[in-house]
């Protein structure tokens, strides 16, 4: 089986409720370095066998006619999701040092 | 147990050790369950078994007292009920061929969990009960009862849960036309998260919950299975929370009420059309429930192959599949003739729908795994013959002191500072303005809400033709159930019947949900024990029944129960919603009324818990006469049409109920206490504070209109005192409080939203 | 005088679109959403409620049903649409109306009786209000916000096409306060808050939502 | 200034209703060979200057704690978001070609 991913953001000049209020939380949690918050969709597409490239041409295609919104949102990245990438393998617990490009 | 655990094997493999007790099974429950069977339980039988027979499904411990509610007659005032107590919820008579059905249940545990989720399917289940005696819901309720209103733990758990009580009603279309909000400390790690809902049908479309007709299909219908509570009953339900316990977390539900409401659609449908023999909701203990429920409600037995299940997730096994608690499922019983139809039906509303079995004559309940036989048992054995306990209980030897310790200890206010005192309760956590809550809920859904928040009852229209309608209210105050639990019960009873006798109907019957500590320890269970006879008492002195509830354990951390809190809704009958009043002074120069006499009772009330941290003494005297004379006269004089506005009297008082009334519209009132003071022989602090019952605030149109409601009065024996006008934008009680109306406003305004926005 | 109320699996506020319909003097036709057929009505309201869950987002599937290609072609064609709420939302979907909505600014859900100003009578749902006329609709969403570009909201405002505004407290975060926009011609609107539950005495806060009805028939009559 | 994205996915055992109306929308677009779709949240973070290992532990610790429903939810991934990767670089109109790992 393989997998999918599609990335979409809010378009920057759109104002981002559930991103201002992450912003608005993270000091009062300690978080004191993050200038600024977006929250967007991710979705992961699964199709049987390994993915082709006619599987992303149409998850493309799927991503711009209905997954996003063009007149508020970008789709931002649509890409297989490989091996190495820890998709449902979470980070969990103290260490978090398995997590993605540390 | 690597291979299947068949019947077969399970004859064969006597010796084999089992986890009945991670399961939550006693020695002596297992032991029943080898008796019952004549052999060892397969892994399937026993996950029924222990998921059937936990606290949740099987009320062992409240079994013996909820019997009581037997001994009330079957009867409400219009009539004999048409469902009650056993059926998934009550169902009654209100007259033209219409009936209504309507129950509370308790999602505390796994509110406190995960918010959201957690009330989000609370609402979930109350629906779907709701649906499974042939009716359309329309409309919900919620009490909710937490911890402090500054804890930090609160401000996690009270967003989530009214957020998730919003996101799935409102997306089921259902008004929200009412509920509770109190806050004390006692609820800190033990939130309430109650939910009750409202349907209506017509007389013949009344469905019970059986499989009978010797091949009929049993047909499961609605969302997929998924590995979603599994154990979650018995585990969330009837375990004591440890302390710091989010590390045993238990798997959670995640609700989908687009789902349910496609469900609801497609079960409306299906009930028209006549293909539904038998229907079933799953809930709590999911297939394990709905088949041997609805087997041993039948005549016979039932046969199912339980891989046709439609799974979420494949490698779920046989046990978890029965255990499952997913979301969004109907389970019916069809005739083989009208399968096609049925089906016709699911399709056209996207609903998958599995034929799993049939009805047999074998007298058993028999599953299948891949054409293995893994369950092989008596239904009634599984649903209704679960263990039944006699625990213990005794007063509790704190109770004297407490009842000793009254509000003659705390100094009382001087009638000058009465307006700083109003002002401050009028804050306060538990009086205060609800709209930065019950402003998340939908309450015009549907076209037919007469009466949603604030009101003291919700009021829906059942009949578009004539205006037939109903009026419901939930009401508790758990202080007074610590103080006394038998009269805390009947407080919370004649709240809630005052309630919907203020708003213009008259209350037909009761479901409650009894949410209590834990039933081990014998205080507990002698506070349940007297709440329910206070109940049984009460409900027997008004002449209503109760036709149904849910009953909660377990509400408490380490050695520290919540308070006692019976939550008991009312439900009543108006002929035309167009007639009910509503609280709110509408208009000036009308005469303010005050029926019922005032006693000096002031223990337990709003004042002494929110200006003065205190509780002890006892609570207000039960005077169920009174209430019911009282709603005689309410009943009389809106059919009389004589009343403008009525508000009924309870938390915070005479005080409170004026400060109430003259915010709804903004119309003030200049009021003079000294024809009650002197009757009732008390001064005018302990009348605006005192929480005596069967008494409520009325407004009348004029001077004729007042002696028709002055003839009521006497004719039934109420009180009657005339203490002022309305008119102004103040709020004026002579030689006591003078206020701007937006004065009040800004102080009952904000707390809310100032804690959680 | 024939008026369409589609039913979407999700749709909530279906059955109070065509009672207010009835009661105002037209006759509600109910279409369903795998129908392609719009059965011969003169006009089609698209309710609330929250088609599809509301999941990906508000109106974003519903917008693909099979009758929505005939509203779509309908309305090219002079056919009256009006969406309430959920069906504001799908009409920009379905780029019948310029914009889009996201989540309220607040992030919760809203029900209030709001007030709002009337500031188009030229579109077929509000010729029976009075220019700048103040009235109160119930107002209920998650996501109602309503956001667009500022070329699109400046030609929005230039060109007279924002019907409704929102007076007093912004209850979503709507750039200009705009509770209800209307397409080029006038004859598609979309509106935020609910004007089939203010028909009716004593089932909501006024009876101004009668005029929307009222007006598309008078339009239709005499047409 | 820097940036690190946290992808949030509800855990795999839990529904979700979201990706399921997705799933069901795609094949009435024609697109047939999606055999599931789940969907879920990305976090775009922005910090001052460039990402330090200290923000990335305080990403990961954010995301454990307030990004993420540890109830329901695996965080899958905290990476920083490096210049390659096309966000806010949106994959616009027909071509699609600029997408990610096409
Ligand atoms: N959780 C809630 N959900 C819906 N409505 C609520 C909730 N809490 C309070 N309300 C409503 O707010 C109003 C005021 O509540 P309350 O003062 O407790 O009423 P009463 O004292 O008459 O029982 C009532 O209409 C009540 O139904
Ligand atoms: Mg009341």
């Amino acid at each position: 089986m393989g997998r999918i991913v599609v990335d979409v953001m809010l378009k920057p000049e759109i104002l981002d409720p559930q991103g201002q209020a992450v912003r608005g939380a993270l000091p009062r949690l300690g978080f004191e370095d993050f200038t600024d918050v977006r929250q967007g969709k991710r979705f992961v597409l699964s199709v049987d066998g390994p993915v082709t490239d006619d599987h992303l041409a149409q998850a493309r295609e799927a991503a711009q006619t209905l997954l996003s919104n063009p007149v508020i949102e970008d789709v931002v990245d649509v890409h297989e999701l490989t091996h190495d990438e820890p998709e449902q393998a979470p980070i969990t617990g103290a260490t978090g040092s398995s997590g993605g490009a540390a | 147990m690597s291979a299947l655990d068949t019947v077969t094997h399970a004859e064969q493999t006597p010796e084999t050790d089992q986890p009945w007790a991670d399961l939550g099974l006693k020695a002596d429950e297992y032991e029943r369950i080898r008796e019952i069977l004549g052999r060892r339980p397969t892994s399937a039988e026993l996950a029924m078994y222990s998921v059937m027979w936990s606290e949740h499904c099987s009320y062992k411990s409240s079994k013996v007292h909820l019997r009581r509610f037997g001994e009330l007659p079957d009867e409400t005032p219009l009539g004999k009920t048409l469902a009650g107590i056993g059926e998934n919820a009550g169902v009654i008579d209100i007259g033209q061929g219409w009936a209504v059905t309507f129950k509370v249940e308790s999602h505390n545990h796994p509110s406190y969990v995960e918010p959201y989720q957690g009330a989000a399917t609370g609402v979930g289940g109350i629906v779907r009960d709701i649906m499974a005696m042939g009716a359309r819901p329309i409309a919900v309720m919620d009490p909710l009862r937490f911890g402090a209103i500054d804890h930090p733990d609160t401000a996690r758990v009270l967003p989530g849960v009214v957020k998730g009580i919003g996101g799935y009603g409102n997306c089921l279309g259902l008004p929200n036309i009412g509920g509770e909000i109190v806050f004390d400390d006692c609820y800190q790690g033990n939130p309430l998260v109650n939910a009750l809902c409202v349907g209506t049908l017509r007389h013949e479309d009344l469905h019970l919950a059986k499989a009978s007709g010797v091949g009929n299909k049993v047909i499961l219908f609605g969302a997929k299975t998924g590995g979603d509570g599994i154990g979650g009953v018995s585990v969330l339900a009837s375990e004591t929370f440890d302390e710091g316990g989010p590390t045993k977390r238990p798997a959670v539900q995640v609700g989908d009420p687009f789902a349910e409401k496609v469900l609801i659609e497609c079960c409306l449908e299906l009930y028209a059309a006549g293909v539904v023999d038998g229907i079933q909701d799953l809930g709590g203990a999911g297939l394990s429930c709905a088949t041997s429920e609805l087997a041993s409600a039948g005549e016979g037995g039932m046969q199912v192959e339980l891989d046709r299940v439609p799974l979420r997730d494949s490698t779920l096994r046989a046990e978890e599949i029965l255990m499952s608690e997913s979301q969004e499922r109907m389970m019916a019983v069809v005739a083989p003739g009208q399968v096609e139809d049925f089906m016709t039906i699911t399709d056209r509303w996207d609903v998958e729908a599995t034929v799993l079995g049939e009805v047999t004559d074998s007298g058993r309940l028999v599953i299948t795994w891949h054409g293995e036989t893994i369950v092989d048992v008596p239904p009634r054995s599984v649903a209704h013959d679960g263990p039944v306990y006699e625990r213990p209980f005794a007063r509790p030897d704190w109770l004297d002191a407490l009842q000793a310790d009254t509000t003659d200890s705390l100094t009382r206010p001087e009638p000058t500072q009465m307006g700083q005192v109003l002002l401050d309760l009028l804050a306060s956590p538990n009086l205060c303005d609800r709209s930065w809550v019950t402003d998340q809920y939908d309450r015009y859904v549907l076209g037919n809400t007469a009466a949603a928040m604030p009101a003291d009852a919700g009021m829906v229209r059942v009949d578009e033709e004539t205006g037939l309608g109903v009026a419901v209210s939930t009401d508790c105050n758990g202080r007074f159930g610590r103080l006394d639990p038998y009269a805390g019960a009947q407080l919370a009873l004649a709240e809630s019947y005052r309630n919907v006798a203020t708003s213009g109907a008259l209350p037909l019957a009761v479901t409650d949900c009894l949410n209590f500590g834990s039933p081990e320890d014998p205080a507990v269970m002698w506070q349940f024990e007297r709440a329910v006879a206070g109940l049984v008492d009460g409900c027997r002195d008004l002449g209503i029944p109760v036709t149904g509830g849910n009953v909660s354990f377990y509400n408490q951390t380490g050695e520290t129960a919540i308070h006692p809190t019976p939550v008991v809704g009312v439900l009543g009958v108006i002929d035309d919603v167009a007639k009910g009043v509503s609280a709110g002074f509408a208009a000036a120069g009308q005469p303010v009324l005050v029926l019922g006499e005032t006693r000096d009772e002031l223990d337990g009330g709003e004042w002494a818990h929110a200006l003065h941290g205190h509780l002890g003494g006892v609570p207000p005297r039960v005077d169920l006469a009174a209430e019911k004379a009282l709603a005689e006269v309410f009943v009389a004089a809106v059919r009389a049409g004589v009343l403008t506005s009525a508000h009924d009297l309870s938390d915070g008082g005479l005080a409170i109920a004026l400060a109430e009334s003259v915010l709804r519209h903004g119309v003030g009132a200049s009021v003079d206490l000294a024809p009650l003071l002197q009757r009732d022989g008390i001064d005018a602090v302990t009348a605006l504070l005192s929480e005596s019952t069967a008494r409520a605030v009325v407004t009348v149109r004029d001077e004729d209109a007042l002696a028709t409601l002055a003839g009521l009065a006497q004719e039934h024996g109420v009180p009657m005192a005339r203490v002022g006008v309305t008119g102004g934008e103040r709020l004026r009680v002579t030689d006591v409080l003078d206020l701007p109306v937006e004065q009040l406003r800004e102080a009952h305004a904000g707390t809310l939203r100032r804690h959680f926005a | 005088m024939r008026i369409g109320v589609v039913t979407f699996p999700g749709s909530l506020d279906d059955h109070d679109a065509r009672r207010a319909v009835d009661l105002c003097g037209g006759e509600s036709v109910a279409l369903w959403h795998r129908d392609a057929d719009l059965r011969g009505v003169d006009a089609v309201v698209i309710p609330g409620g929250f088609s599809y869950g509301d999941y990906l987002r508000a109106g974003a599937i519903s917008r693909f049903a099979p009758v929505m290609t005939e509203v779509i072609r309908a309305a090219a064609g002079g056919m009256p649409v009006l969406g309430i709420c959920n069906g504001f939302q799908i009409l920009c979907e379905s780029h019948l109306l310029p914009g889009a909505m996201i989540q309220n600014d607040h992030r919760t859900f809203i029900c209030r009786d709001q007030r709002l100003r009337v500031e188009s009578t030229a579109t077929a749902w509000t010729s029976q209000f009075e220019q700048g006329e103040e009235i109160t609709i119930v107002l209920k969403n998650q996501d109602g916000q309503f956001v667009a570009d500022e070329p699109t909201l400046d030609r929005l405002e230039g060109e007279g096409r924002v019907a409704f505004r929102y007076l007093g407290e912004n209850p979503n975060g709507s750039y200009r306060d705009i509770a209800g926009i209307t397409d080029e011609r006038g004859t598609v609107v979309g509106l935020m808050p609910h004007p089939e539950h203010c028909v009716e005495t004593g089932f909501g806060p006024s009876l101004d939502g009668r005029r929307f009805f009222t007006s598309v028939i008078e339009r239709v009559v005499s047409a």
